[in-house]
Parts: structure tokens; sequence; C-alpha cells
């Protein structure tokens, strides 16, 4: 019997994992990078830790039974990410004092004393791609695809342009949102149409959607920039090695890095619940790709730079965290 | 607004046109011939997905992107097929049935993209191939349309061609007529002696196929990957753009590219001034307003006729 | 003629246990070829809904929405109008309710009430517009209504962007509902809430407006022969309007209710498909409202048990897409099993026959 | 007369809805001879045939050709055995022409293309072989019912039919189009064929066929030379009992006007100017017959009357009051009852219940509806009395009027338009293809509602019918009225046809007494 939920943990030296994927696995970036750090932690502790990763699929009112099987089924930690998740996590945590969770990309209410959160400044590495762009683009136009018109997607966008204005006050962004992240043909023309309004070098934040921009740049033999993982990389996999050399760099969100050391730090019992951090380039929870194209053109120099003033908090980046809708399209419209 | 009459000014713009047009055109296709035959394919979306993700497996597979598109047309056969089966030997609803090939093809595809490369979402570890460009030398010896009808992907230059192949097909051949005479009435068909239920499955497979080339371009062509929902509603787009096409295989490609341009129009989003989430609208507001306008055309035709009629006819008899 | 119908009831009854049955053993085999515990992920699959409490619970919450589209496709194409338009009429009703609930400060009976209503209302508005265009200018209906629903998605977006968006929400969502804008729960252990009450009460009230008014009568003539209803003096415009607008107002109610008995912002981004579901459902019911509950529980009942798999077992959630697929087919297919059926049927009526010569 | 060609033996077919069409029959004919086959609508006539044609599985029973056991499991098999089937409803293609109806199925072929002129030319000969003249190049929505019907018959010879199936091909014709096929399916009894006709219509019968089998009920009653058996003797088979077809109807004893049209003229849908200047006047207590060629205007006098038509010039007035700008609803609540033409598509929804169809008109009266509610006691018992005072064959009220036959479905229309007594009804084909118990049966209460001072306006193509039942005559042509008779009793039908082909047309004066 029982036998639709996991038994209960028995031996109480193995850390038992949870991580509820509210979504599919497969978008090369986000979930999958927290996979591949669970299987990182998986393999570096051999024995000492199970990991078990469960896609609740995209129909939210899925969630929250999938949260309280979790919770039910005798977890040491119970991972969930994303503020999609925060409000139901605030209403479960509480129901079950005796369990540990960790949500990541978003805050809880930290009146909630067994979650542990972390949130991204993506807005910094989003900030390194801006400079990048600017200092490729010149006086030309630089591009920004987005996936929607989200508030992770705009903290993204925030930083971009801050970065992109360090180099240029008067730099000119370009900006749309596919609307979509699967829609990769659609991403494709949308980075075309900007290419061909006089776009130097691009920025994707879309998932997969957002490799259409890659192509795109092939097309027009121009450059782009990737997002969440290597995407320079994730092309040479495909045998794509032409289309590989024209990424300049990745901003990376490290979310697997920041789920290993989590986990790593509640088995060495340092880790706060309760309590929330903000991850950033200081922590190595964002970074960029310090690719060839870029030592090869001499930006690695200002990059890292950039990167020590950030870390050091010399140079702060603003947030979309709070802006309104009318906020963004005036910052937007700013660069237009 | 002067910045829309640039972009339209461009060759590259109506170049942009032409590739998004393609998957749509043969979808588009697919939907006319198997309506003509009187079975509704609402499976076209599933049908491409299936093959843009065969494509992509095939030719990483064998290393050929010629293999890749056979196997892309054989998949979007079969899923035309496995529709006629449950539709005219199970007598399953053909609307369910399309729905849940669609709800099948959604998550049957990642399924086996994980079971045959372990990759979730996107085929990021498949070396798949991509199917070649042709012309593309001419485009700049040829000024102005040069641009705009070279280099294009082959699989473009094979929808352009089958429309008229669908048209020859279609209106020449006895196996068109056969098609046509049961879309009208299969009784009539039946008592011929021709197997209603033979034409019927013909037809939905060939719809597949031209769904599943239309899946191939997607994946080997528009890009070189497959990735998840790729297809994102263009099997449905190209219902539309076969409703709005009437009965022949040219009104469809004029409707195909009608919807076309204004995608094309609506990827300048970053372009136009006016809220995005209006731009996204622009190409469904033209789809159903094509619709409308070739629907009433043929509706106030008839009705001018009449009138015409009507008054010779009451005039005459006021000279008599 | 007694004895006859017992026999083809009993043999429908078989028939359909014997599609599930079939569509199981072909789930089963996916299951095993891809599966190392395959036993307790079929087992997961069928027992797991009423393995729990709160799991049973689960189908019945997914009922819901389940039988408002259900519903509302029913009375639709009942008029002979392949209408889609129940997947946008949701999307705005449960937007129209977000509104209310987060714009308005209304008293805590009242508030739902108006939410829902104001739900159905945008529902039925919009439902019209395919009828219209038909109606007036012989536009194809499944198409437009397709489209529609892309630009409900987007205007709801674009509405959604600048009136009723949280800033401070990590996502593009909604304010958040006030509890006064809350439906009621009604079963303690489940998020099973009064929206499952007004459902069923809507499938009742359905059934009585279809079956037993003159409205309903109209719709079903109309359906069934268009040529005929007009004949009979039936203003068939008017007719298509009315019915259309019912099935907008029961899928905008639907959307309006998930809304607010499930949710706490709106945060779709995306149409959420219960439209489409809403087509399985009232295909499986053959449009009859009576028996939209029978196939909304069907649904439901199939896709939390592949849920409660996926989550359980290593059965991945895509897997479930294929299963669901067969299932539905087998179970709506006319043919499977039809030479039993049709022998039945002879031997039956050879039996009445000489059973009619006997007498004689 | 040849020997045996042709025996099926021991046929059972049971439809899937239960219903069994054929029981144990056993039929056979004779090479070279014209067999007819009759019966009451539902007798399973159709059936037999079309499991003979292959269209239909038959559960039981065997098929001999020359002798030698067949199994004809689809049209194909049958057509490549000599066997050919014209239907009860025309098989036709209407956006095709004729030559591209005649060769679907085996079409020539000139590569991969299909040969239209050959096709064209294969048409042209085959018409001119058995002088049915047809145009291969008009398409077949263009062509009158006439052509349809030779069409068909090509159809099945084309495909090398050596035994031809006829189900009721002269339903629908004209007496001279009846009487111009007759000779040519002489002609083709003399080439050898055998034909098997199906008809309602015993004089038919009579004049054409050498034997007959009646069949009851899905079985055979017998097979009679057709020189033995008289009309009545047939009918009596067929029925079971003895049928009158004279009807006795007291002399007219018209009211007030109910009924003005002034002045029409109108363009059909298809642009064809079908009625020019037409006037005439229906009194309470008379019949006024309309007879005509099919498609010279009769169905758009029907559709403006009965408001199915925008009236676009000219008035029609119902108890003096202009009916332009009404709708169909306000034209019956002026009490106007109407028999379609064609049941199917207009007089019932085939797939509801025969309860749901008989209270169609009524349906909105208080009598059958409160304020929401439907009153489903008084809409039983209305649907219960009609069924019993029509004569509707069913199980019960609840039954799906497709499981009825022809002849029943056709009572079911009768039973609604009738029961209210309506002030003027329009009967249009009345009896078209139902059985001899029926025709009867109907014409009977239609003189019973006259009697009762309904004004009724007739328009049948059955010119027999037109002159029995009518007070008044007129006959158009062209979208004219070419003739008014006061007194329909007084002419012949060939008197009558004169005027409907044009042969003969009356002054402007004599047309001008139609209006009173
Ligand atoms: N009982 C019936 N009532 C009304 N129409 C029917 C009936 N049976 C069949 N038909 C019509 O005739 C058509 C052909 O039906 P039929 O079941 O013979 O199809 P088929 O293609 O020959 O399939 P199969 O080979 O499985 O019998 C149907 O689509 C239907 O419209
Ligand atoms: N496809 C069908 N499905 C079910 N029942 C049918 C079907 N076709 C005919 N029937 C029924 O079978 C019986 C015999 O019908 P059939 O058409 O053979 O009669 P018929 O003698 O040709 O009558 P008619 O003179 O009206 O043409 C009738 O009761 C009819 O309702
Ligand atoms: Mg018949
Ligand atoms: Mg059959």
């Amino acid at each position: 019997a029982g036998s639709d939920e996991p038994a209960p943990v028995t031996e109480t030296d193995v850390t038992k994992v949870v991580l509820l994927i509210n979504g599919n696995l497969g978008d090369r970036s986000f979930f999958d990078s927290a996979e591949v750090g669970f299987n990182q932690l998986v393999e570096d502790y051999a024995g000492k830790v199970e990991v078990k990763i469960i896609e609740m699929g995209f129909d939210n009112s899925k969630w929250e039974p999938g949260l309280i099987d979790a919770s039910e089924a005798g977890y040491d930690v119970i991972v969930v990410g994303t503020w999609q998740m925060q409000e139901l996590l605030e209403d479960i945590a509480p129901q079950y004092p005796d369990n540990n969770y960790i949500i990541f990309d978003t805050v809880a209410n930290p009146e909630i004393t067994n979650v542990y959160s972390m949130v991204y400044k993506q807005n910094e590495c989003a900030f390194l791609a801006g400079a990048v762009a600017a200092s490729v683009a010149g006086n030309e136009p630089i591009g920004f695809l987005g996936g929607m018109d989200i508030l992770v997607i705009n903290d993204f966008l925030v930083g971009y342009i801050e970065g992109a204005q360090s180099v240029n006050p008067d730099v000119q962004v370009k900006i749309s949102y596919i609307g979509d992240f699967n829609d990769s043909a659609k991403g494709k023309e949308m980075a075309l149409a900007q290419y061909q309004s006089g776009v130097a070098i691009g920025f994707n934040v879309a998932g997969q959607a957002g490799l259409g921009q890659i192509d795109a740049a092939a097309e027009v033999n121009k450059l782009a920039i990737g997002v969440d993982s290597d995407q320079e990389a994730l092309f040479r996999d495909m045998g794509e090695d032409a289309k590989a050399d024209l990424i300049a760099t990745s901003a990376l969100k490290e979310v697997g890095n920041s789920l290993y050391r989590a986990i790593e730090m509640h088995m060495d019992g340092t880790l706060v619940y309760g309590e929330a951090e903000a991850l950033g380039l200081a922590e190595g929870a964002v970074g960029y790709v310090k690719s060839q194209w870029i030592i090869d053109n001499g930006y690695a120099d200002m990059v890292d730079e950039l990167v020590v003033k950030i870390a050091a908090g010399d140079i702060v980046v603003s947030s979309a965290n709070g802006l309104t809708t009318e906020e963004l399209t005036t910052l937007r419209d700013a660069v237009k | 607004m002067s910045s829309i009459i640039d972009i339209i000014g461009t060759s590259e713009f109506w170049y942009s046109v032409i590739r998004v047009t393609t998957p749509i055109l043969f979808a588009a296709l697919g939907a006319l011939i198997s309506d003509s035959a009187g079975v509704i394919n609402i499976a076209l979306e599933g049908s491409m997905l299936w093959s843009a993700f065969a494509g992509v497996v095939f030719s990483a597979w064998f290393d050929s992107a010629w293999i890749g598109l056979l196997a892309a047309i054989i998949i979007g056969g079969l899923v035309g097929l496995m529709l006629a089966y449950f539709a005219l030997n199970l007598k399953t609803d053909i609307i369910l049935s399309a729905i849940a090939l669609n709800l099948m093809a959604a998550g049957g595809t990642i399924f086996l993209l994980f079971v045959v490369s372990g990759d979730r979402g996107i085929s990021s570890s498949l070396d798949s191939r991509v199917l070649p460009k042709l012309f593309t030398g001419l485009a700049d010896n040829v000024p102005i349309i040069g641009p705009v009808i070279f280099g294009h992907n082959v699989l473009t230059y094979v929808a352009f061609v089958l429309v008229f192949v669908t048209w020859f097909f279609m209106f020449k051949t006895p196996m068109g007529l056969r098609l046509r005479a049961v879309g009208e009435n299969f009784h009539a068909a039946d008592s011929v002696g021709i197997s209603v239920k033979k034409i019927q499955y013909q037809a939905l497979v060939l719809s597949g196929i031209m769904a599943g080339l239309g899946g191939a371009f997607m994946s080997m062509g528009y890009v070189s990957w497959f990735s998840q929902n790729m297809t994102a509603g263009r099997g449905f787009i190209a219902l539309a753009a076969k409703a709005m096409g009437g009965v022949s295989p040219i009104g469809t490609m004029i409707a195909s590219l009608f919807f076309g341009f204004a995608s094309a129009l609506a990827n300048y989003e970053a372009e136009i001034s006016v809220p995005a989430e209006f731009v996204k609208m622009i190409p469904y507001i033209f789809t159903i307003v094509g619709l409308v306008v070739y629907a009433s055309k043929k509706q106030s035709d008839v009705k001018r006729a009449r009138q015409k009629q009507a008054e010779a006819a009451t005039s005459s008899k006021g000279g008599e | 003629m007694i004895k006859k119908l017992d026999r083809l009831r009993r043999f429908e009854m078989i028939r359909t246990l014997a599609a599930v049955g079939l569509a199981l053993g072909i789930a089963f085999l996916l299951i095993l070829f891809t599966s190392e515990q395959p036993i307790d992920a079929l087992r997961a699959f069928i027992l797991g809904p009423i393995s729990k409490f709160r799991y049973f619970g689960n189908v019945l919450e997914l009922m819901i929405p389940l039988l408002f589209t259900g519903l509302a496709v029913s009375v639709m194409f009942s008029a002979n109008q392949f209408n889609l338009i129940s997947e946008g009429a949701f999307f705005v009703g449960a937007l129209g309710s977000s509104w209310i609930a987060t714009n308005f400060l209304l008293p805590a009976g009242i508030h739902p009430v108006v939410g829902i209503l104001v739900a159905g209302l945008i529902g039925a508005v919009v439902a019209m517009i395919p009828a219209i265009l038909k109606l007036k200018w012989n536009a194809d209906v499944l198409v437009s209504s397709l489209m529609l629903n892309y630009i409900l998605m987007f205007l709801g977006f674009y509405f959604l962007n600048y009136h009723l968006r949280d800033p401070q929400a990590g996502d593009m969502a909604s304010f958040k509902f006030p509890d006064s804008a809350r439906l009621m729960k009604i079963l303690p252990g489940t998020r099973v809430h009064i929206g499952l009450i007004v459902a069923i009460l809507a499938v009742i009230l359905i059934y009585l407006f279809m079956f037993k008014t003159r409205w309903g009568y109209e719709i079903r003539m109309v359906g069934k022969n268009e040529s005929f209803a007009k004949y009979s003096g039936m203003n068939v415009f008017r007719v298509i309007i009315v019915s259309q607008m019912v099935g907008g107002f029961l899928a905008g109610l639907g959307g309006g209710i998930e809304m607010l008995g499930m949710y706490t912002r709106f945060k779709y981004k995306t149409l959420p498909g219960f439209g489409w579901d809403g087509v399985i459902v009232a295909i499986l019911a053959k449009n009859n409202p009576a028996l939209v509950p029978v196939g909304a529980f069907f649904l439901a009942y199939l896709r939390i048990g592949a849920d409660i798999m996926s989550r359980s077992t290593d059965v991945s959630s895509q897997l479930v897409g294929i299963i669901q697929g067969v299932v539905i087919i087998l179970v709506a297919a006319e043919h499977f099993m039809s030479k039993r059926k049709n022998r039945i049927i002879y031997e039956e009526s050879m039996a009445d026959l000489s059973a009619v010569k006997e007498a004689k | 007369m040849g020997k045996e060609v042709l025996a099926m033996k021991g046929i059972t077919k049971v439809y899937p809805n239960g219903i069994v069409a054929n029981k144990d029959i056993s039929f056979s004919i004779d090479e070279g001879e014209i067999h007819a086959l009759v019966g009451e609508n539902g007798a399973g006539k159709s059936t037999l045939m079309k499991i003979l044609f292959g269209l239909e599985k038959a559960q039981e029973g065997k098929i001999y050709l020359r002798e030698q056991e067949v199994t004809f499991a689809n049209p194909q098999h049958a057509i490549e055995r000599g066997v050919g089937m014209v239907h009860q409803h025309f098989m036709l293609v209407p956006s095709l022409t004729v030559a591209e109806n005649m060769v679907l199925g085996v079409e020539p072929k000139k590569g991969l293309k299909f040969d239209t002129k050959t096709a064209e030319e294969q048409t042209a000969n085959l018409s001119k072989q058995y002088s049915f003249e047809v145009d291969p190049a008009a398409k077949v929505s263009d062509i009158t019912v006439g052509t349809k019907q030779k069409v068909e018959i090509l159809k099945a010879l084309f495909r090398g039919a050596k035994i031809l199936i006829l189900d009721e091909p002269t339903a629908v014709l004209t007496p001279q189009e009846t009487k111009e096929l007759f000779k040519q399916l002489k002609f083709l009894k003399e080439k050898g064929h055998t034909i098997i006709f199906i008809s309602h219509k015993l004089n038919e019968v009579k004049e054409l066929c050498d034997r007959l089998t009646i069949m009851r009920r899905g079985t055979t009653i017998g097979t009679y030379q057709v020189s033995d058996v008289s009309e009545e003797d047939i009918s009596r088979l067929m029925v079971g009992r003895d049928v009158i077809l004279k009807v006795d109807k007291k002399p007219v004893a018209p009211g007030k006007n109910i009924l003005n049209v002034k002045d029409v003229t109108y363009v059909n849908e298809f642009g064809k100017n079908a009625l020019k200047n037409v006037s005439f006047n229906l009194r309470e207590g008379e019949i006024l017959g309309i007879a005509g060629v099919e498609g010279n205007g009769q169905r758009e006098i029907v559709d403006l009357v009965t408001g199915l038509q925008k009236i676009q010039h000219g008035d029609v007035e119902i108890k003096g009051e202009s009916i332009k700008g009404k709708s169909i609803r306000d034209i019956r609540d002026l009490g106007t009852s109407h028999v379609p033409e064609d049941r199917m598509l207009y007089g019932v929804a085939e797939t509801e219940s025969v309860k749901a169809n008989v209270m169609s008109y009524k349906y909105s009266d208080s009598t059958y509806t409160n304020k929401v509610m439907q009153k489903s006691k008084e809409i039983d018992a209305l649907a219960d009395r009609l069924v019993v005072d029509y004569l509707i064959k069913c199980n019960n009220a609840d039954q799906p009027v497709k499981m009825l036959s022809g002849g029943n479905i056709q009572k079911v229309v009768v039973a609604r338009e009738f029961f209210v007594e309506p002030d003027f009804i329009i009967c249009d084909q009345p009896t078209r293809g139902i059985d001899v118990g029926a025709i009867e049966f109907i014409r009977k209460e239609l003189v019973a509602l006259r009697e009762k001072g309904t004004a009724v306006l007739l328009n049948s193509a059955d010119l027999n019918e037109v002159l029995e039942l009518s007070d008044r005559l007129i006959v158009m042509h062209e979208g004219e009225i070419a003739a008014f008779f006061e007194d329909a009793s007084k002419i012949t039908e060939e008197e009558l046809g004169l005027y409907m082909l044009g042969l003969k047309k009356q002054s402007a004066e004599e047309i001008g007494r139609a209006v009173q």
C-alpha cells in the first residue's frame, strides 16, 4: 500500500531532498540548472544525499497538491522555486513546522521560520551583458529579446539598460517580447526584425524561444548574448560551431550552484531557515561566460573590473522590483 | 508610423513574410486536401510537431538532412493515418480524435526526445542537420525582388511549388476528381463503387504529409533544433488560412501570405508604438477580417447578381 | 423490447469498460517500457485518486471547471455551431472576476457573486462574436473562434498589465484577491469550494433549459436542422445568438469560479486549456447536459490519476499526455466492438419478430 | 422471356437501429424482363436493392447471378458483375459536370491527367447510342431534374450494367418526361437489358412492366404477371385492404378572400427571373392547384407566400394583411400552415422524436408552454393524439423520426400542419413518393380541411392529383401563369401538358380571371 508516495525516511544519515518543479524540465536554463546542481550534489555526496525531482507541469492548480504531498512524504528538505510558488509555500510551510523548505528566485515571508529563501541578482549579470553590448555596438542600437513581460525578465532588462548606459549614455535599446518561451521560430523572426532595424548585438532572455536569436544572428552575421546557461557551449554541443562563434557571452544565473551550496550548508547545519539571501556576483550565483570571443576582442578586463565593482558594492544596479507597468514603459521609451 | 512604412519597404521584410508563410502554407494545403474530401483535420498541429521532432532525430542519426526530411514526411503521414483510423474505423468523433492526437503530440515528442537523446525540452545533444538554402547566389544579382525570393530554404520553394501541384492534383487528376466528389456527396461516390473510406484515408494521410513538411521546415530550416511545442499553434492558424482561402490552392496561398504578412509585421513590435499586446493581435485580427471579407464577398456576389437581374427584370417590364 | 434494451445497455457498459481496459493495457505497455516500477505506477494511476480523501478532493476540484466548459460546449454545439470560444470566454471570465475581486470593495457574501456574474456576462458577450460573424457574413465559426481566442488572450494581458497588475508580484499577476471575494470551501481537507454546488446546479438548470423549456427546444431544433427550424417559424438568428451567449456565459462563469475558488490572484500566462477540455467532455457526453458530469468526472479522474502517478513514481509527466489521448479515443470510439453490438441487435430483433409470430 | 438471371434467397437485413427491413426474402428476375417491385413505404424495397448493389450488407441470405453464387461486398463488385442502380435520391455531385459525374470512378486518363475531352466524348457517344439527350459539359447543378434522371441511368449503362435497378425514377418526372423515359427503357429492354423498376405509380407499372413482385413489411407477398392483376388488385395486396384514390368532395362554396398574390416578380438565388408579374387569389373553402414542370416558378411562389424568401417586387396579402416584412412566425400566426416539398430538409428534424417534430408549430403557444417550462403533459397528449388520429406507424411518440418510413414521416408533417385547422394551407407535393395507402389518407384529410373552410394552395407534380383535388387551377410556365381554369375537373392531363410545356398559352384576359 501507499505506493503512490515515497516510503517514509528511516535512516537518518541520508539527507532526502525533493525538488518540486512548477513547470517541466527541459528549459535548458532555470530548472535544468537546478537539476544539474542536484546531480552534482548526488555525485559528490554519494550515499549521503538522495534527490527526487518532481515535475508538476504548468497547471497552477496542480501545484498545491504536489507541495502537500511532498510535505507529507518525510523529506528532509523540500525545494521549490519561483515567485509562483511563494504564496503557496507561505500557506503550507507553517502547517508543517517540522519540515525544512528552500525557495529560490523569490523571497518568502521572513516570519516563516522553516523556509530559507534566496534570490538572484540577475540585474547584475545583465548589467555586464549590457556593458558588453554597448561596447560592441558603438553608436548602433542594441537589442533585448524577452520571453514575456514579467518581473524576472524585466529585472534583466533594467540591469541590461543600465550596463549599456554605463558605456554609452545615449544607447538605444530595441526591446521585444516573444510572448512565449517555446516558439523559437518566432524568437528568430523577432530577433531578425531587430537586427534588420539596425541592432548590432542582441541579448535574449526567453528560454528556448530565445535561442531563435542565435539563429537570426547567424543569418545576418551579427552577435548575440545568451542567458542562464552557456549558450555557446549549447550550440557547440549541437555541432553548430558557426552559430556558437557569434555568441559573445552568456549572462549566467547559477541556480544549480546556489542550490548545491544551500543543501551543503543544510547538511553542515549552517543554513539558517527563516532567512533570505540575495545572491549576486559576489556570491557567484550569477555571472558571465568569459568566452574566447570576450578575450579575443579585449573586453575581458573591462568586464572583470565591472564584476569587482559590483561585487564590492561600488556599483549598485537597479532592479525592476516594484516598478509599475507605467514606470517600465517610461524606462523602455527612454531608450527607444 | 513612418517606421512601419520603412519596414515594409525593405526586401528583408518581404523575405521574412515568405519565410513566416512557409510552414503555415504547408499545413493550410494539408487542411485544404482533407477538407475537400469532407474530413476536417485539426490534428495538423500534432502532425507538424511530430515531424519537426522526427526530422531532427533522424537527420542526426543518419547524418543526413534528407533522411530527416523523409522521416518527417512519413511521420506526418502516420499521424494522418492514425486520425483516419480513429475517425473512420473506430468512428471516434474526428474533432475529439484530433484533440487527443494533439495532446499526445505535445507530451509524446518531449517524452520520446528524452528516451532517444536524454534531452528534455530541446534537442541540444542531437547533432541534427538542416536543409539547404537555394539560389543564394542569385539574391544579389537580381535587383529588388532578388533578395526577396532567392536564398530561401529548399522547403520554401517546395511549399510554393506544392501549391500548383495541389491545384493540378485536385482539379486535373482522376484522384482529385474522386476526392472532390467524396467531399461534396459521399453517397454519390459510394454508389459508383468509389470507396469513400479509402479516399478519406488518402486525404488525411496526404494532409498529414503536408503538415509534416511544415514541421520539417520548423526544425530543419527555420531553426536547427527541436524544442517542445515549437509549432506553437501554426497548425490552427493553417485552418484559418484554409478557411480564408476558399476551395482553391491559390486562394489558400494568398491567405497564408496574408497571414505571413501580418505576422511579419507584428514581429517588428519594437518599432511600432502601441502596446505590444496589440501588436501581437495583428495577425489574428487580420485573419478574422480576411475571413469575413472572403465569406461576405461570396455572399454579396450572389446578392449583387440577383439585384442586377431584378433591376433588369423590372425595367424591361416597364418598357413593355 | 425491454430485454433488448437491457442487453444493449449492459453491452454498452461492458464495451466502455473494455475500452478503458484496453487503453490501460496500452498505457501499461508504455509504462513498462520506460519505468522501473511499472506496477506501482499503474496502481497510482488507477487507484491513486481514491487512495486519499484529499486526492479525491483534487478530482472534484478539477471537475468544477470541466463541468462549466463541458456544459458550455454542449449548449453551443447543440445549436450546431462549432464554437471553440469557451477557451477564450473562460479566460476573460477569470480575468473579469479578478477585476471585480481586486478593484471593488463589496461585502463578503456579495463580492464573489458579483465577480462570477460579471465573468459570465463577459463570457456571454465574447461568445456572441463568432456567431455574429457567421450569421452576418458567413464566416466559419470554428476558425473565427480559434482566432478570437488568441485576440482575447492578448486583450486580457493588456488589461492585466495596465489595470490589474501587482507591481510587487514577481510575475505577471494581478493584485491579491481580498478574502471577501474568494469562494467558500465546502469540504474540509480539500480545496473543493462552493463552485461545485454551483456547477451541479448549472448541470440541472441547463438540462432543464435544454429539454424542458421552449428555448432549449428551439436550440435543439436549430441544431438538428436549421431549415426545419426556420420553416417552423423560429428566429434562427436569435436562437443561435442566445445559445452561444448561454454557452459563453457558462464558460465565463466557470472561469470566474475557478479563479475565485482556486486562486489567490489572476496568474494565467497563456490560455488555460479548459475550453479544449470542454470539447472533450461535451463530445464524450454527446452534448447531453445530463451526461456532462460523467464526462467531466472521467477526464478529471484520468488527469489526477496521471498527476499522482508522475509525482510519486518515475513515470514522466509527458507520457501521461499519450495515455490520456489513448483512453479518450478508445472510450469515444463508436465502432469499438461494433460487430458484437450489431450481432446483439440482430439477434434480439429477430427474437422479437419470432415472438410476435408465435403470439399470432 | 429469358431464363432466371438473378435470384436473391433468404435475405434478412436488420439495420443497426434494430429495424428489420428485410425478413427472409426471396426474389428473382428473368433475363430481359422489366420487373416491378412495389410495396408500401418502408416495405423494404430500397433496402433489398441496396443489398443487391452491395451498398448494404445483409445478415443472412445469398445472391445468385446466372445460377452462380456471388457476394457483393461493395458497389464495385456489383458494377463489375453488370449490376447498375439508379437510386431513389440523386447520387450526383452538383459542382461537377455531367461528363465528370458520368466517368467518376472509371476516369479516362492521359498520363497523370484526367482526360476531360475523352470523358465528354464518351458521354456524348453513350447518350447518342441510347438516345438520352444530355450536354456533357453542363454542370449538374444547372440541369433539370429530368436530365439528372437521364444522367443517372446513363451512369449505370456507362459502367456496363446489364441488370438495371431503377428506384422510383419517375417520382420527380412530368408525364411527358415519364413517357419519354419509358420509351427509352423499352428500347433498353430490346437491347437485352434486364430492369428492376420500383414505383408507387401503379399505372406506370401496368404500362411498362412484365412481372411484378409485391412487398409488405419486409417480406414478399408474391410475384405476378402484370397482365394478370389490376391496379386495384395490386393496391389491395400491398396495403392489405381496398384503396380508393377517388375523393368525393362537395361543390365549392368559396368564402372571403384569404390570399392575394399581386403582381409578383422575383429573381431567385441563381439570378434567374423566376416569377414575372404573377397575380392570383384564393378564397376560403377552395383548393387552388398549381401545375407546371418543375422549375417554372412554383417553388418560388411557395417560398414567397410562406415567407421563406423575401418579396422583392409586388405584394402578397394573407387575410388582407401584407406579409412584406413579416417573419415566418408572423405568417404562421396569421393561421397559415405549410406542408413543404422536401420533407427531410424542411419538414422534420430527423434525428428528433416524433413528439419534438409534431410540436414545432405550436411550441410557443400558451397551451404548450408557460412562461418558463414547457407543459409536458399537454405535449405528450398532443403527440399521442396525433399518432392515433393520423395513423402514424411508430412504436411510440419518442421514436426518432428517421426510423419511420417515408410515408409515415410525411404523415408526421401533415399531422402537425393540419391539426391546427389553419385558415390557409400551402401543400407542396403532399403525396410525393409515398404509397397508395398514405396518399389516400392524406388526400381525404386535405378535402376535410377544405370542407371546414380552409383555403388550400396545392402544388403537385402529380397531375392526376392536381386535377382530382383542385377546384380552380393555374398552370405555370417560365415564371408566368400560362393558363387559368375556373373548374379543374373539366380538363385532361394531356391538355394540361401542352400548357406546362409552353406549347399553348392563354390570353392575358383569360389569365386575368385568376384574380377575383
Ligand atoms: N442508421 C443510419 N441512419 C442514418 N444514416 C446512416 C445510418 N447508417 C449509416 N448512415 C450514413 O451512411 C454513411 C456510411 O455509413 P457506414 O457506417 O456504412 O460507413 P462505411 O464508410 O461504409 O464504414 P464501415 O465500412 O465501417 O461500415 C454514414 O456516414 C452515415 O451518414
Ligand atoms: N440506413 C438506415 N438505417 C436504419 N433504418 C433504415 C435505414 N434505411 C432504411 N431504414 C428503415 O428500413 C425500413 C425499410 O426501408 P426502405 O427504404 O427499404 O423502404 P422502401 O420500401 O424503399 O420505402 P419507400 O417506398 O418509402 O422508399 C424502413 O422502416 C426504414 O425506416
Ligand atoms: Mg425506397
Ligand atoms: Mg458500410
